[in-house]
């Protein structure tokens, strides 16, 4: 197979989206899938089979010069390297999948065919991103996804809470972008290039990472890493991303789920050498993560919307990755990506499942759905048990590659959050679980129903993606991806060890076992719980008051300022002001006959004078547009004439 | 061979004497109709003189586009305005006689530069054969970003003139 | 290929080569030169009006036959002499010029309108070696050479000073212009492909059977260059601005005797080279297995000739808003299209890029069709006055 | 270069100056335009002439002068476009019939 043949991986959703956009509301309408769904799946035909020549050891890359561009040429081209055979891996085959699922969810919706336009561009700007072999086209396709990310949100924009979370997610991940743009130059005017193999060459080595400048770099790797905690919602970042479940389910699930947040992930993995090669950068990173880590999970035991509690969930998914990365775990942060995709897009299409079967999103208002609804029920427990951690699911491997990770490099503080974190994970979901699918129904307005075929296919194909996808990072498997990913980046490797796994597994098990007690039996331990203790039970449900310190901290001083000032003008301008005013009448008054008998006699004589020149140079404003270019024609004369002397 | 070349520099000086004959009719033939004319063949005789130099492709480009299209649309436009550039007034203003006069004392002074000049013909592009490939390699390489310009003006100008001569709806 | 073959094959080369011998023998170098243009152009000056006497035979013969009639066949054996007894009647009838004509114009018309039909031919490849000026820009010479023509049919229909002249200049420029854009860019596939403007390199890159109609992008550039052919002709379907039956003939009314004659010389010349340069460009020119060069390229040619004659018989005329409409909003995306796939097919070879082309064509096709839907004009009603 | 090259600028400039009377005094709009095409013709070939002085790349002078066609072309679509909505409002095409903008 032709690797050039990956160019149309991007380029075949990019048609959808572009026949769609003009097109699709007039001729394709409920059509407008058939092809979002059909160039998604040419596109991960044609990825696969590339990806698994990756697998077995390929490695492709090839480019085309774009633009020529002062001195050099602009030269875009594609990097298949096992980091994006994975990633490609995962986006076409989910992205496939949610499309497939989207298509029953969406129908009937009015704007149908424009919805598949803005998936088809998310699409393609996702796969354009991971098989980018340069920071440029990474970042092009980066801020498409962000306008995609604006575009999906506010996709109901009719409600106005929409209209501003889009508003919001755009503007709060502008910032990391801004970081990410500053980065990326910084490290473009230490390196000289922005190609990631080129990087690499340059940083693998100590003897040429020694000519570049480390402020330099140590800028650079902060800076983008600023985009990571934009794009992928860490703290202090995050806020975006429980808001932007206003968009429709699918597009959580596909967004801010499965693979646009990932990007942020796959940024630090891209720019993986860099941090390395500043290790002094490292802990930043590791703290950052593992603080979202522990606070995502904390504020998502006391959420009652469905798609909150997986929005929050999300963050801290994402926050143990970001950890991951911090202590050098390639990875095992990549493996949590690939894996946590699967399960997540699944539990996001479970919820959208019961959304649509429900109408309704809190789960205190549901309840008793298994019987009403076995497959969604099924596979939304295989993916929470997956996410909980419950070996052998693939949520279990990849979590315990983290924890390992975290153990054996020494961080041991991060170990115990992580690992609270992991009960805290295991406890919420199964909260989530046992309120909407098990016990009585709560709400006799619910009326729900079983989702049609075309929604619950793609939640099967997903489960068993979630199900056996961490065999290869299993030591069953001998850890072959993490060794393939080795191949790509070299960064430490660890044996396997039974307490971590033992740790891991008892967390799991007891959260899931205490939300058993808690939520099947006894309801009401969890209000004496929250009486108990109160603060933490506040700080939890207020989502760590960080909307409301944004607002205090900076909102607030600004309109406090503006107010003083207001008060300032109010006061001490308008009372000078108003006593200048009494004087001046007086002096007006004075002044009023010096006006009326000097001042306008000279203002008349300068008039009558000007009156009398423009009756005399009017003449020369002819109109004629000939004759002012006769005279700028001689004027021009004359100074050639004069200007050469020849007179 | 130099009867052959004699004959071709007095064709070349006959063309342009031509040429010049013909633009002098396009700028004092009273029938509009009839100068527009004249400025084709004065586009085609200036393209005649392209291939004097070797620039195949300008010729081409210059009948076809010049010759082709804006005389074509210069004299669609004259017939659209026909009827009233048929009346029998003047087709001159009142400056002419400035204007002349100006412009015979520019053609001096720029003629006497001219032959005072010493221009130095270089030997390594008179020599130069320029194909089309040349073309259009620099068109896309060296002078992409004016290459660029030029289609975003046109592009500019064509979406202009639509709207200036669009009728407006009448109320 | 056999030495009979290779000796009718260059026939007509050989015959030009000796004629030169012969002269070189006699007269000075410079006049040797001088005497290859002038046979290559006698050669042309004869070829054309022989070439246009014949086809209006064709043309009444076949369209004859299609409507269920002999055509002419009393003059000469099978009416071969009719052409013949056509031109003589056309010398010997009266010569009329409308008294408000702009006489210089009028009779200048006629003339300059042979001029670039003629020219045309210079760059036509007859047959292996057999181009009369193997131009470096030859496509574009004859693109630029055709779009002159335009000019005297302006002046032709303003110098009659008749309004239905006038309507009919005014058509052609609209009409002519607009078909220009679509059947110049049909073009660039095929320079893109031979990497070349020259005729003969086009037809040389055609070698074999390998010619540009049997890729998708040569077919789909075929049909937009052969529709646009038939317009630039202003022969039926597009015959607007000649349109008997509105118009009263359109820019050539007020012409009569051997002016109408030049007219109609120039328009069937222009419906040879034109088809000539579209078997030249798309089918193989003069390539082809067995037969001489030349057999071949008049073979293509005048089967092409016979597509327009067919046309004639067969389809109605447009509508005003449905011809521009064609060259706007659906040949003209379309040829931007093809040169999309044209790109395509050279960079995926094989028969991924075949496939992909054909497709991407196909579906460009259906789409434009789709948004072309025709206008029905409402139907109007005029009610008479008792 | 078979004719000397002063002989072609002399060409040109005489060419420009045509063209240039023309724009002058020219009455109709229509006419003024067909000057201004002669007046660019005669950049067009100043182009090509001195492109064969210059230790520029050869092609240099005649990718200008595509450009000045281009803008050639583009003057008279927009300058005809501007012919046709003046005749369209005011019913003239003399450029001394329009102005308003006098005092």
């Amino acid at each position: 197979m032709n690797p050039d043949m990956i160019y149309l991986v991007p380029l075949l959703p990019f048609t959808a989206f572009v026949v769609n956009i003009l097109l699709g509301a007039r001729f394709l309408k409920h059509r407008a899938s058939w092809l979002s769904i059909a160039t998604s799946a040419a596109a991960c035909a044609i990825a696969l089979p590339i990806c698994f020549a990756v697998f077995k050891g390929g490695h492709f890359a090839g480019e085309f010069s774009w633009l020529p561009v002062g001195g050099g040429t602009l030269r875009f081209g594609y990097l298949i390297d096992p980091l994006s055979a994975s990633l490609l891996f995962m986006v076409t085959i989910v992205g496939t999948l949610i499309q497939i699922y989207a298509s029953g969810y969406m129908a009937g919706d009015p704007r149908y065919s424009r919805f598949f336009a803005y998936v088809s561009l998310f699409m393609a700007a996702m796969l354009t991103l991971v098989i980018s072999n340069n920071f440029i086209l990474f970042f092009m396709a980066w801020e498409i996804m962000g306008l995609c990310s604006y575009l999906l949100i506010g996709f109901y924009f009719e409600r106005e809470s929409a209209a501003k979370a889009c508003f919001k997610a755009f503007l709060t991940t502008r910032v990391g972008d801004v970081g990410f743009l500053i980065g990326m130059l910084t490290l473009f005017t230490a390196l000289g290039t922005l190609n990631f193999s080129e990087i690499n060459g340059a940083l693998a080595h100590g003897s040429a990472r020694a000519a570049v400048p480390a402020s330099l770099l140590v800028m650079s790797a902060l800076f983008m890493f600023c985009g990571t905690v934009g794009k992928s919602a860490q703290f202090p970042l995050h806020v975006w991303l429980p808001d932007a479940m206003e968009g429709p389910t699918p597009v959580s699930a596909l967004i801010h789920a499965a693979t646009m947040v990932a990007a942020g992930v796959f940024l630090v993995a891209r720019a993986f050498v860099i941090f390395m090669a500043v290790p002094e950068t490292m802990p930043v990173v590791t703290a950052i993560g593992c603080f979202t880590a522990f606070m995502a999970a904390f504020i998502a035991l006391t959420q009652t919307d469905i798609k909150r509690i997986l929005a929050y969930s999300t963050i801290s998914q994402l926050g143990y990755m970001v950890t991951a990365l911090g202590m050098q775990g390639l990875g095992a942060g990549t493996f949590h990506l690939i894996t946590h995709a699967f399960f997540k897009a699944l539990l996001f299409l479970g919820a959208g499942s019961v959304i649509h079967g429900t109408h309704v999103q809190d789960i205190r208002q549901m309840g008793g759905l298994f019987r009403k609804m076995p497959h969604t029920a099924i596979t939304f427990i295989i993916a929470s048990l997956a996410l909980a951690g419950i070996p052998p699911l693939s949520g279990f491997w990849s979590k315990d590659e983290i924890l390992l990770t975290a153990f054996a490099s020494g961080n041991i503080v991060v170990f115990w959050v992580l690992t609270l974190s992991a009960f805290m994970t295991a406890f919420y979901m199964f909260r989530l679980v046992f309120m909407t699918f098990f016990g009585k129904a709560r709400d006799p307005h619910v009326h729900a129903h079983e989702s049609p075929a075309v929604m619950t296919l793609p939640l099967w194909c997903l489960a068993i993606g979630s199900v056996v996808l961490g065999f290869p990072g299993s030591p069953f498997m001998h850890h072959w991806f993490q060794r393939f990913l080795a191949h790509a980046v070299p960064h430490p490797e660890y044996h396997p060890s039974a307490f971590v796994m033992s740790c891991s597994v008892i967390a799991a098990v007891s959260g899931i076992a205490l939300a058993g007690i808690i939520y099947l039996k006894n309801v009401h331990w969890a209000e004496a719980v929250a009486k108990a203790f109160r603060p933490l039970y506040q700080l939890s449900l207020n989502k760590f008051y960080v909307d409301e310190i944004y607002s205090r901290f900076v909102i607030r001083p600004f309109l406090a300022l503006g107010r003083v000032l207001f008060h300032f003008d109010a006061t001490v301008i308008d009372g000078a002001v108003n006593g200048a005013g009494t004087g001046s009448m007086w002096l007006g008054a004075v002044k009023n006959w010096f006006d009326k008998n000097i001042v306008d006699g000279l203002v008349n004589f300068v008039g009558a004078f000007t009156c009398f020149l423009n009756s005399v140079v009017k003449r020369l404003q002819t109109g004629l547009v000939q004759n002012y270019l006769l005279i700028a024609f001689l004027g021009f004369l004359v100074f050639i004439i004069r200007e050469l002397k020849l007179i | 061979m130099d009867i052959l070349n004699f004959g071709i520099k007095v064709g070349i000086y006959a063309l342009m004497a031509g040429t010049l004959v013909l633009a002098v009719g396009v700028v004092t033939l009273r029938n509009l109709f009839h100068s527009a004319l004249c400025l084709a063949a004065t586009l085609i005789g200036t393209a005649a003189l392209y291939l004097v130099f070797h620039a195949e492709f300008l010729a081409a480009v210059q009948i076809l586009l010049y010759v082709g299209a804006v005389v074509t649309v210069i004299i669609f436009a004259i017939m659209l305005t026909e009827h009233i550039a048929e009346r029998s007034v003047a087709q001159r203003n009142r400056q002419s006689l400035p204007a002349l006069l100006g412009i015979l004392v520019l053609i001096a002074v720029t003629g006497r530069i001219l032959l005072k000049t010493p221009w130095a013909v270089n030997p390594a592009t008179v020599g130069a054969r320029v194909t089309v490939a040349d073309l259009g390699a620099a068109l896309m390489g060296t002078y992409v970003f004016p290459f660029e310009l030029v289609s975003v003006i046109l592009i500019a100008a064509l979406i202009g003139a639509v709207i200036v001569a669009k009728k407006e709806k009448s109320s | 290929m056999n030495p009979a073959m290779s000796f009718l094959d260059s026939i007509f080369v050989n015959l030009k080569l000796w004629t030169l011998n012969l002269i070189g023998h006699f007269l000075p170098g410079w006049a040797v030169i001088l005497a290859s243009i002038v046979i290559s152009g006698v050669v042309i000056l004869c070829l054309g009006p022989v070439i246009m006497m014949y086809l209006t035979l064709l043309e009444r013969k076949v369209v004859g036959r299609m409507q269920n009639r002999y055509g002419p066949n009393r003059v000469g054996p099978w009416g071969l002499l009719q052409p013949i007894a056509d031109g003589i009647k056309m010398f010997t009838k009266e010569d009329i010029v409308p008294t408000n004509a702009d006489k210089v114009i009028h009779l200048l018309a006629p003339i300059v309108i042979v001029v670039p039909a003629l020219m045309v031919f210079l760059v036509v490849p007859f047959g292996r070696d057999m181009t009369a000026a193997d131009l470096s820009i030859g496509v574009l010479y004859f693109i630029a050479v055709s779009s002159v023509t335009t000019l005297p049919i302006f002046m032709g229909s303003w110098a009659s000073r008749n309004k239905y002249s006038m309507i009919g200049g005014m058509r052609t420029a609209a009409q002519m212009i607009s078909y220009e854009v679509p059947m110049t860019l049909a073009v660039v596939p095929v320079i893109m492909m031979s990497q070349s403007l020259s005729t003969a390199s086009i037809v040389n890159a055609q070698e074999g059977l390998r010619w540009f109609v049997f890729t998708p992008w040569g077919l789909a550039g075929f049909v937009i260059f052969f529709i646009c052919t038939v317009a630039e002709c202003n022969r039926p379907p597009f015959d607007l601005p000649e349109a008997e039956s509105e118009l009263v003939a359109g820019f050539h009314t007020e012409y009569s005797g051997m002016k109408f004659a030049l007219f109609y010389m120039a328009e069937y010349m222009n419906a040879f080279t034109l088809s000539a340069i579209a078997v030249t460009l798309f089918l193989g020119g003069w390539q082809g297995p067995f037969l001489p060069s030349w057999v071949w390229f008049f073979t293509k040619t005048f089967a092409l000739i016979f597509a327009m004659i067919w046309f004639r018989a067969t389809f109605p005329r447009f509508r005003v808003d449905q011809l521009m409409g064609i060259a706007w909003k659906l040949l003209l995306p379309l040829t931007l299209v093809n040169m999309l796939v044209a790109g395509l097919w050279y960079f995926i070879p094989g028969i991924t890029g075949w496939v992909g082309a054909a497709v991407i064509l196909a579906v460009s096709f259906l789409g434009l069709t789709a948004l072309n839907k025709p206008v029905i004009p409402e139907k109007r009603v005029y009610l008479l006055e008792n | 270069m078979i004719i000397p090259l002063p002989h072609v600028l002399l060409f040109s400039l005489a060419l420009f100056g045509i063209g240039a009377y023309g724009v002058l005094t020219r009455r109709n709009i229509i006419g003024i335009l067909i000057s201004i095409e002669l007046m660019l013709n005669a950049a067009g070939i100043n182009l090509i002439a001195f492109s064969k002085t210059t230790a520029l790349a050869p092609e240099t002078g005649q990718i200008f002068a595509v450009f000045v066609i281009a803008i050639a072309a583009m003057t008279a679509t927009v300058g005809l476009a501007i012919v046709l909505a003046l005749y369209r409002a005011r019913k003239t095409v003399f450029a001394d019939e329009v102005n308003l903008l006098k005092w």
